[in-house]
């Protein structure tokens, strides 16, 4: 198979799927739809594992391929195509692998429900789109893919469509995404007037240029820029002006603020687990949220040309590392917790990509996924064990009859706060070493907020993991005597993704981080490399893990752990206590700082009312009362006054005869 | 002043007056007579301006069938004229100003720089042995021939028009008049009219009501086939 | 000396066969006058052809320049013989029904005709003012012709007294002129005023007979009569009214103002922009405001003659053939506005109000579909032959650098439209009052039928009409 | 005597004319008479005209003019007649039933 | 074979024949017979334009199928007809269009239905003639001509307040094309002819050329229609039958941004530059003034009709925002981007006033209150009301995303603010069409008549899957259409950008 058709392959399997799952759906049957999908889907995890592979161990060199032409004009044209590099390959084996995992265990999940098929159609077609997204070469197919995951993502959140606060949700999840992309838009319509192109090739060629100019005469960045005439500037208000690069990576990264669910666009993430859990898993862990990040690091050549960019991005993800996960602490619903620690981490993965390490972003953005994926998952099971019950203060001591469950969670919470050789460790870690090693007042706030995150992230996680498996439970004997085991498609996926939580740093962190696997993908400029310390010091996973140890981040992380064990475990009336304590802090928590409530008041309802003032007084009573019935009525009353003119008397007519002539007459003269 | 002066002025007056009559007297009779005044003294200024024969015309055709039949007309018609309204509509003063607005207007153009006799000299008077009608003969028939045709068919619509207005065909005819029969339609001799439905005997008043309405319609039936 | 009568050919023949008619009529026996009606239409149709035969292609003065004969002449003849012939088709079964069914009704309208072939071959303002006259006599009677009508009394009484006041404004006009150029016949005039300058009291005496010519076609501020008349008169006269007259008093304004004083055009294109003006203002907005169709229509008939005068306004061939073109047009379109008004009176019962409409899109979809045709050709729809009407008319202002009152005009069709629309909204919108089909002799419905399909017909094609108008003005 | 003082009379007459037409509010009868009394300004202006243009061709329009003003008369009477008989009355006043 | 037919008068003169013979030969008595003749007919016109696509030329901008003929020779006024790049989609579209409302309105019509039948026949040959004349006359009469068949459907097939809505609709429409009227008669008097071409070359002072302009832009305002000169449509729409609607919506809207290209752009360039920041301002607020308007809208009818408003705003700004772009890849972008969303709002309009119109064949509403909960009953339904929600978003992958996407670029390249207010659509019209389509589809259902509803029959599945193919092919696949438009676009451009005044002053 040549390249292009195993691309094709890799794309077109998943959608073919989804069609015929979608179309046939009913006519097929639970068991053909799943296992078409699944046949599909495993069809393209195959090839992608075969190309990643080739990145990883061989020594493939990137592709970019044109498909055909979408459009094209004037000298310009607009194909839709793929790139695939290591970023790109490594992004298809997470996206096909993960997806896959999540449709074998939707087998046993989505069992009983009536939108079986339908389930495994927009899974198909998810994947389908995510791999648009990550395969793209050029920002128009980057733009599909963007919004075609979030529409399968609405699609799924608004599954169970009879559920008032699902269809919310969903719309909710859409409209926010879609502020990111009014950003992102934006950005690309910059990027068009700087490049005059939508193809990543020519944009990464004039990129990687200036970053020769730089190197060798050792110029500034905007010299350099200046020197590639690309260091035009809006005016933006008055005698403010942006630089284009500027403008460009803030709006992209708008866009990725949506979909990435960073601070102030959050408030959808939380929202979404309304959709059924393998979803979560899929979707709001694993792979759409962290295409924003996917999509930094891939226009990392444009990034690094912009120091304020860098910094708003630093900052952005410094406040959704530390203060989401804060929000953890307090939630009550296991797939709520869980989606906050998600947006946490994506804080660290978006911290990373500010402070420039893209390399430990994406690896991050690697590990988590499995990991993550892995919580939802067994957070699912457990969900499935309860019947669907969501809320951790109605589980407890399930570890005995879930054990499975318990043991592969246990994997994942361990992975999610750091533990040395499980593979978040070394993703969180490195992240949190370059912050260290970046400079400037964001990366110091930054840098601060992602140690604290460590703190945070220990303890809601335990504290998850203590109230639902350990404790007492609320259930009466009885029915916790009911409970067994989840069936196996749902365990399998588990242990699937287990091992990688367990074991992927171990292999990958040479690789990625030490190594060159990104080299060609990923662009960093040498006064920007934080990871060189990184690099200099370790050199390999052993060795960071030795040293992992010894650093700060992992007695924070056991600071954590004890506090959540003390006041979870041994003295939960402490909890309480300092909880009452801190009652003000808590209910900002509880209410997530307010967010949903300002946006809903002004955001949703603002723009209703605003709408509706327009359409009453500015559509009905101005132009259509106004102007349009008033004018057709004051015609009218003009009419009828000129009507009262025809009196009837004869001698008026007359009157008005002889006026006619005389005025007439006048008129001759007077114009004389 | 020469005589012929002397007899524009007075005749001149006279007509004026004689038309301010016409305009301002109450009893139409009297107005009619002033009518048959102004002609008369219009046609004596045409014949200062050597207009014989015309001035005849006016005074034979005009006055003696045009003026009797307009007396003829007022008598017959037998209008109350005492209780018609005097007086006049408040636009008199417009009414006025409008006319002198419109005489001063025709005064600056017809005034003596215009038309006086600088401008326009008096033609010399025609001999005793001219012919006014004979001039006007000879034109109206040579000439005029097509206008002259014109004119009698003016007259010719204008009898057929006014018999056709006025006349009412002989009253004592009582015979059937199939016209009127021919003209009249389903719809006016029979209205079906929609009738509740007999209800029970007891309930008199709507009875009552039903056998007005169909006795209403009776005489409506009535009225119209008579 | 002899004469050669042929060229007055159809005038005498029609003047003779009218007289034949009076005599027919006053033997004949038959109740219905189907006799008089056939024989007037045939002599009408005679002539019609008599006309055609002697088409002339060039303009001739004969009878002492008494009589013109040329296109523009000739094609008058024409159409107010068919319009004639149209409005008697209406007329019989609407007089029918009604104590109007004399034998005279359609011979008035013959003389009606003759008067109007006067005033198109009237070569000197005598044979024009006896034309005239003679066709405003017999329409003065024919709206008196319902003798039980108040209505139609208190009309005719309106009509004749505003109508003489006109005709004595004419003649003061004309005797002024005459006293100013001594002459009479048109040609004499404009060679008088080739040579000499036009003096102020020639200039009153041409505002005096534009002010009765205004008056004919009823324009602002001269259409007083205007609404009275087409509402009080029987509807089958005021077709009549609407329609071929305006063709013969267009004629006689181009022979005076075109032909008699077309060097100082700029003294009447001045009045008559004022008069269009009002005229396109004040009749489309009074309209609007009408609730009887006949007024309504009366209304915008005077409105129609402002966007008319648009034409006389340029001033030229161009402008007069638009504005031919208009007449004509708008007079087919009004005498079958008319006619339908007749067509959906129900025995005695006659139409007036615009809510008696309602419905008839459903209870007659014909004759529903054909009035609305009349409407939205007045409105200057396409693909109606109105709307080539108003294109001429537009045309030839912009022709006379008046953008301004091309604007007012076409803003002020806009009104225009409105109250058409209102008319045909009844028809189809509204649900019908009563169940009745709508039931017509076959005479009435032809003539309906023959109107709507001029119209759409002349919409789709006019460039055989608008050569016809155009050939008219080619001696100018 | 200048053609002025003739064409002055007429002038006069036709105002008087206009006026009566105008202010008259009693019948329809004066208003005939009115258009009469117009009538005979115009033929005296046209025969004066005929006179100082000594030119009969005036006289010839007068001539038309009187034939026409009787047909005219005889029509205007006919219609009164009819006016008379359908309404019983002749007032200018209560001639108002078409209106607006 | 078909080269030498008179194919684009057959496509006008069919579709008008034909309606009138169904009105008046079978009519309701021989209804069935009536239903199968425009059917046929409409099928033979819609093949007929599909041929048309087919053997157009699309390396040149020269008018093609050119038929000519002398009409009215003293006025210089021509039967012309012939096509381009922009007229050729938009005939394909039409025809399309009216071959669906005729197979949707067997089944929805209940009263008059062969009225219908000849009254949709006689708009689809009426509004192919409006594409294909050549003659300005001409133009105005197809222009013209038309409302009348529209004025009939909205009044009399329409909802409670038609009237006032039909009449609304007729005297505005009117009001702006009178003055075009007045417009074209100038110019045909100066340049002697009538021929649009020619009428393009006419060189023409800066004054004329506002003049000019002014008239256009209200008689192509009002069509398009847009802001202050939109509150026709919400009536309009609102009262009109389904089929009217999607007529009005689909093809009639798009005679505003046709007329834009063909008159105003190439005969007033040097106008057009003048107030282009004007027409660009007044498109920015339709854009989010009437998007925001479509938001607080409480009928189903109402909201989609202010949405068409906002997604012509687009048209316009495309159209307009050529006055500021100097480079000829960013020109060509802003008209693509304009002609793309008029077809594709074509479509999508199109086929969500279809799905109003089966949702009101059932329930008899279109108040968003009535309903809720439609998919636990038509899931087909649904799903493909899902898609035409989210082309009308401007969802990539559908074709609402092409043009909107061109024109938000090509205005950036302009001026970032601009594109910014119009970028501001992607969220604005997410959420009243996601909103709507909760509102109505999700949830429970409200009540038993929603419970009950059945799913899409086979007649408007056709219809439905018709449109939804189309709609994802052009948004998936755009090249064919961008390549039919764009030699013409580029002639456009070349007169738009050309002043006219030099050679006078």
């Amino acid at each position: 198979m040549s390249m292009q058709t195993q691309l094709l392959v890799i794309v077109l399997a998943p959608l073919l799927g989804a069609i015929l799952a979608g179309l046939l759906g009913k006519r097929l049957g639970k068991r053909l739809t799943h296992r078409l999908t699944i046949v599909g889907v495993a069809v393209s995890f195959i090839l992608s594992l075969r190309i990643f592979w080739g990145y990883l161990y061989g020594n493939a060199t990137p592709v970019d391929i044109t498909v055909y032409n979408w459009a094209s004009f004037a000298d310009l044209s607009i194909q839709i195509g793929f790139m695939i590099d290591s970023l790109s390959a490594l992004m298809m084996v997470v996206v096909t692998f993960v997806s896959l995992m999540v449709h074998i265990y939707s087998i046993g999940y989505m069992h009983d429900d009536d939108g079986y098929q339908r389930f495994f159609s927009y899974l198909s077609l998810f994947t389908f789109s995510m791999l648009m997204l990550v395969m793209a070469n050029n920002f128009l197919q980057l733009f599909f893919g963007w919004e075609a995951v979030g529409l399968v993502s609405y699609l799924l959140i608004g599954f169970w469509y009879q559920k008032e606060s699902a269809i919310f949700a969903n719309m909710k999840a859409f409209l926010v995404n879609r502020v990111g992309d009014f950003g992102f838009i934006l950005g690309i319509g910059a990027i068009f007037l700087l490049f005059g192109t939508f193809d990543y090739a020519p944009i990464f060629k004039t990129m990687g240029q200036a970053e020769e100019i730089m190197q060798i005469s050792e110029r500034s960045a905007e010299n350099a820029l200046g020197l590639m005439s690309l260091d035009g500037s809006f005016v933006a208000w008055g005698d403010t002006t942006w630089p284009i690069i500027t403008f460009i990576c803030i709006c992209l990264f708008i866009g990725a603020m949506g979909k990435s669910a960073q601070v102030p666009l959050h408030v959808w993430l939380p929202d979404s687990m309304e959709g059924p859990t393998p979803i979560s898993a899929l979707i709001h862990a694993a792979t759409m949220v962290t295409a924003g990040v996917f999509m930094v690091a891939r226009m990392s050549p444009l990034f690094e040309f912009s120091e304020t960019a860098l910094m708003v991005v630093t900052v952005i993800g410094a406040i959704t590392a530390l203060f989401m996960g804060l929000v953890a602490i307090v939630q009550n619903d296991i797939k709520r917790i869980i989606a906050y620690s998600t947006l946490s981490q994506l804080g660290y993965m978006v911290v990373a990509l500010g402070v420039s390490a893209y390399s430990a972003a994406i690896f991050h953005l690697f590990t988590h996924a499995f990991f993550k994926a892995l919580l939802f998952l067994g957070a699912g099971s457990v969900i499935v064990a309860l019947h669907h019950e969501q809320n951790i203060r109605k589980m407890g001591g399930l570890y005995k009859r879930l054990p499975l469950t318990y043991w592969t969670t246990l994997i994942g919470t361990l992975a999610l706060i750091g533990t040395p050789f499980f593979a978040g460790f070394y993703s969180k870690d490195a992240i949190i070493m370059a912050a260290g090693q970046a400079q400037g007042p964001a990366a110091s706030f930054a840098y601060f907020a992602v140690m604290a995150g460590v703190v945070i992230t220990a303890l809601y996680s335990i504290r998850m993991l203590l109230v639902v498996f350990h404790g007492k439970s609320t259930l009466d004997e009885q029915h916790l005597s009911q409970l067994t085991e989840s069936p196996r498609v749902i365990t399998w996926p588990l242990i699937a993704l287990a091992v990688p939580s367990l074991m992927i740093g171990w292999f990958m962190t040479q690789p990625m981080l030490d190594g060159d696997y990104f080299a060609e993908s990923l662009m960093v400029l040498t006064s920007h490399d934080t990871m060189q310390a990184f690099r200099e010091e370790f050199t390999g996973a052993m060795s960071f893990a030795m040293h992992g140890f010894m650093t700060p981040v992992f007695w924070l992380m056991l600071a954590g752990v004890v506090t959540a064990l003390i006041f979870i475990w041994f003295k939960p009336g402490w909890g309480v206590a300092v909880g009452k304590m801190l009652t003000p802090i808590n209910r900002l928590l509880q209410r997530k700082y307010f967010f949903d409530e300002v946006y809903q008041k002004v955001f949703a309802k603002g723009s209703y009312s605003l709408g509706d003032m327009l359409w009453q007084y500015g559509d009905k009573a101005v132009i259509d009362d106004g102007i349009v019935n008033s004018g057709a009525q004051t015609l009218g009353r003009i009419g009828q006054k000129l009507r009262k003119l025809q009196t009837g008397y004869l001698y008026h007519y007359a009157l008005v005869m002889v006026l006619g002539l005389v005025a007439l007459l006048l008129w001759l003269i007077l114009r004389n | 002043m020469t005589v012929e002066q002397i007899v524009f002025y007075v005749f001149a007056t006279l007509t004026i007056l004689s038309a301010l009559g016409v305009v301002t007297v109450r009893n139409s009779v009297q107005a009619v007579l002033c009518l048959v005044l102004t002609f008369f003294s219009a046609a004596v200024l045409w014949m200062l301006l050597e207009a014989e024969f015309l001035a005849v015309a006016l005074v034979l055709v005009y006055v003696g069938a045009v003026m009797v039949l307009f007396l003829f007309v007022v008598m017959m018609l037998d209008v109350d004229f005492a209780s018609l309204k005097q007086g006049f509509t408040r636009y008199v003063p417009l009414g006025i100003l409008v006319a002198i607005g419109l005489l001063i207007g025709l005064y600056w153009v017809l005034r003596g720089e215009v038309f006086g006799l600088e401008a326009m000299p008096e033609p010399a008077k025609h001999a005793a042995d001219h012919s006014n009608v004979e001039t006007l003969g000879l034109l109206l028939y040579t000439d005029y021939f097509y206008a002259f045709e014109i004119a009698g068919v003016i007259l010719l619509v204008s009898i057929v028009a006014a018999i056709s207005l006025t006349f009412r065909g002989r009253r004592e005819r009582r015979g059937q008049s199939v016209p009127s029969q021919h003209r009249a339609s389903k719809d006016e001799r029979l209205h079906i009219i929609k009738m509740d439905a007999e209800v029970a005997q007891d309930d008199e008043s709507e009875t009552d009501d039903s056998e007005k309405a169909a006795g209403k319609n009776r005489d409506q039936t009535k009225g119209e086939t008579s | 000396m002899s004469v050669d009568l042929m060229p007055m050919l159809p005038e005498l023949f029609l003047l003779t066969a009218t007289c034949i008619l009076l005599i027919v009529d006053v033997f004949a026996k038959d109740f219905d006058r189907l006799q008089t009606y056939r024989l007037a239409q045939l002599s009408l149709l005679i002539t019609g052809v008599i006309v055609i035969a002697q088409f002339p292609d060039l303009q001739y003065h004969l009878y002492q320049r008494h009589f013109i004969l040329d296109p523009m002449a000739a094609t008058v003849k024409v159409s107010v013989i068919a319009l004639t012939m149209i409005a008697m088709m209406f007329a019989r079964p609407y007089i029918l029904q009604r104590p109007i069914l004399r034998g005279e009704y359609f011979i008035l309208h013959l003389f009606a005709v003759i008067g109007m072939m006067v005033l198109a071959g009237g070569g000197s303002l005598l044979t024009l003012y006896l034309g005239l006259e003679l066709l405003s006599l017999s329409l003065y009677a024919l709206v008196a012709m319902h003798r039980h009508s108040t209505l139609s009394s208190e009309a005719a009484v309106k009509y004749f007294v505003m109508g003489a006041i006109a005709s004595g404004f004419l003649l003061y006009g004309m005797s002024m002129v005459y006293g100013v150029t001594g002459k009479i016949h048109i040609t004499d005039i404009a060679q008088y005023l080739e040579t000499a300058e036009a003096s102020l009291t020639l200039r009153f005496g041409l505002v005096f007979m534009v002010v009765a010519m205004a008056f004919k076609f009823g324009a602002v501020p001269f259409q007083m009569w205007v609404p009275d008349v087409y509402h009080g008169a029987p509807t089958s006269v005021t077709a009549f009214i609407a329609s071929a007259p305006k063709i013969a008093a267009f004629a006689l304004v181009i022979r005076i103002l075109g032909y008699g004083f077309e060097k100082v055009l700029i003294d009447w294109q001045g009045m008559l922009i004022i008069m269009a003006t009002l005229s396109i203002v004040i009749g489309n907005l009074v309209a609007l405001a009408q609730d009887n169709i006949k007024r309504l229509l009366a209304y915008s008939a005077i409105a129609h003659v402002g966007y008319f005068l648009l034409g006389i306004i340029a001033g030229n061939g161009v402008g007069y053939s638009a504005a031919f073109f208009y007449i004509i047009t708008y007079a087919i379109m009004s005498l079958g506005g008319f006619g339908c008004l007749i067509y959906l009176a129900k025995g005695k019962q006659e139409v007036s109000l615009i809510s008696d409409l309602k419905g008839l899109g459903q209870r007659n979809p014909w004759g529903g579909l054909l009035i609305s045709f009349l409407f939205l050709s007045m409105a200057g729809l396409p693909p109606f032959v109105g709307f080539w009407a108003k294109l001429e008319v537009i045309r030839a202002v912009l022709e006379a650098n008046l953008v301004w009152l091309a604007i007012l005009a076409a803003a002020m069709s806009i009104v225009g439209l409105f109250y058409y629309l209102k008319v045909v909204k009844v028809i189809f919108f509204d649900p019908p009052e009563a169940e009745t089909k709508v039931k017509a002799e076959r005479g009435l419905r032809l003539a309906l039928g023959i109107t709507g399909v001029t119209v759409v017909a002349l919409g789709l094609f006019p460039a055989q009409l608008l050569e016809v108008c155009r050939q008219a003005f080619q001696y100018l | 005597m200048s053609l002025t003082h003739y064409l002055m009379v007429s002038a006069i007459l036709f105002a008087i004319s206009v006026i009566g037409i105008i202010i008259n509010r009693k019948n329809v009868i004066t208003l005939l008479m009115c258009i009469e009394l117009m009538l005979l300004a115009v033929n005296t202006n046209f025969i004066a005209f005929s006179r100082y243009l000594n030119d009969e061709v005036g006289q010839i329009f007068v001539f038309f003019i009187l034939t026409v003003a009787a047909a005219e008369a005889a029509i205007g009477l006919a219609i009164l007649v009819v006016l008379f008989r359908s309404n019983k009355d002749i007032d200018v006043e209560e001639l108002r039933e078409l209106k607006g | 074979m078909l080269e030498q037919l008179p194919i684009l008068s057959l496509l006008i003169w069919m579709p008008v024949i034909g309606g009138l013979v169904i009105m008046f030969g079978p009519g309701d008595r021989l209804l069935a017979v009536s239903q199968r003749v425009g059917i046929l007919l409409g099928i033979i016109t819609l093949l007929l334009s599909c041929w048309l696509a087919w053997a157009f030329a699309t390396d040149t901008a020269e008018m093609q199928f050119a038929e000519t003929a002398r009409w009215i020779p003293s006025l210089n006024i021509r039967y012309d007809l012939a096509i381009d790049g922009i007229s050729l989609p938009l005939i394909v579209l039409t025809s399309l269009i009216g071959l669906l409302v005729l197979i949707s309105a067997t089944s929805a019509i209940k009263k008059r239905q062969s009225q219908y039948f000849a009254a949709v026949l006689m708009m689809t040959g009426l509004m192919n003639g409006v594409f294909a004349a050549q003659d300005a006359i001409l133009f105005y009469v197809f222009w013209e001509a038309m409302l009348i068949p529209m004025f009939l459907l909205i009044g009399i097939w329409g909802g409670p307040n038609r009237i006032y809505a039909t009449v609304k609709f007729f005297l505005f429409t009117f009001f702006g094309s009178i003055f075009m009227l007045v417009a074209l008669i100038y110019m045909g008097r100066e340049a002697d002819s009538f021929a649009i071409s020619k009428l393009q070359q006419l060189p023409l002072s800066l004054t004329e050329q506002k003049w000019i302009f002014f008239a256009f832009l209200l008689a192509f305002a009002v069509k398009i229609p847009m802001f202050p000169v939109h509150t026709w449509l919400p009536d309009a729409h609102v009262e009109a039958p389904t089929g009217g609607s999607v007529i009005l919506a689909a093809i009639m809207l798009k005679m505003g941004g046709y007329g834009f290209l063909r008159f105003s752009l190439p005969i007033t360039p040097d106008a057009v530059a003048e107030y282009a920041y004007w027409l660009i301002l007044f498109s920015l607020i339709a854009i989010v003034y009437i998007g925001l308007v479509a938001l607080a809208q409480k009928d189903m009818k109402k909201l989609i009709a202010y949405s068409s408003i906002a997604h012509m705003g687009f048209v316009t700004l495309g159209t307009f925002i050529i006055v500021y772009l100097t480079a000829s890849q960013a020109q060509s972008m802003a008209l693509q981007g304009a002609m793309v969303q008029m077809i594709s709002h074509g479509l999508v309009s199109g086929a969500l006033f279809f799905s109003i119109g089966v949702l009101y064949d059932r329930m008899h509403s279109r108040e968003i209150a009535d309903y809720g909960g439609v998919v636990n009953s038509m899931p087909i339904f649904a799903s493909l009301l899902m898609l035409f929600i989210l082309a009308n978003a401007g969802l990539p992958g559908t074709s609402g995303f092409v043009g909107e996407f061109f024109v938000i670029i090509a205005s950036f390249q302009a001026d970032w603010r601009i594109s910014m207010v119009a970028a501001l659509t992607l969220i604005l019209a997410a959420a009243y069409s996601l909103w709507v389509y909760k509102r109505v589809i999700f949830g429970k259902p409200v009540n038993e008549t929603v419970a009950r509803l059945e799913d899409v029959t086979k007649r408007e599945r056709l219809v439905l899957f018709t449109l939804a193919i189309l709609i994802i092919a052009l948004g998936v696949y755009p090249q064919p259409l961008i390549e039919i438009m764009q030699p013409s676009l580029e002639k456009i451009i070349e007169s738009a950008t050309l002043t006219k005044i030099g050679g006078l002053e």
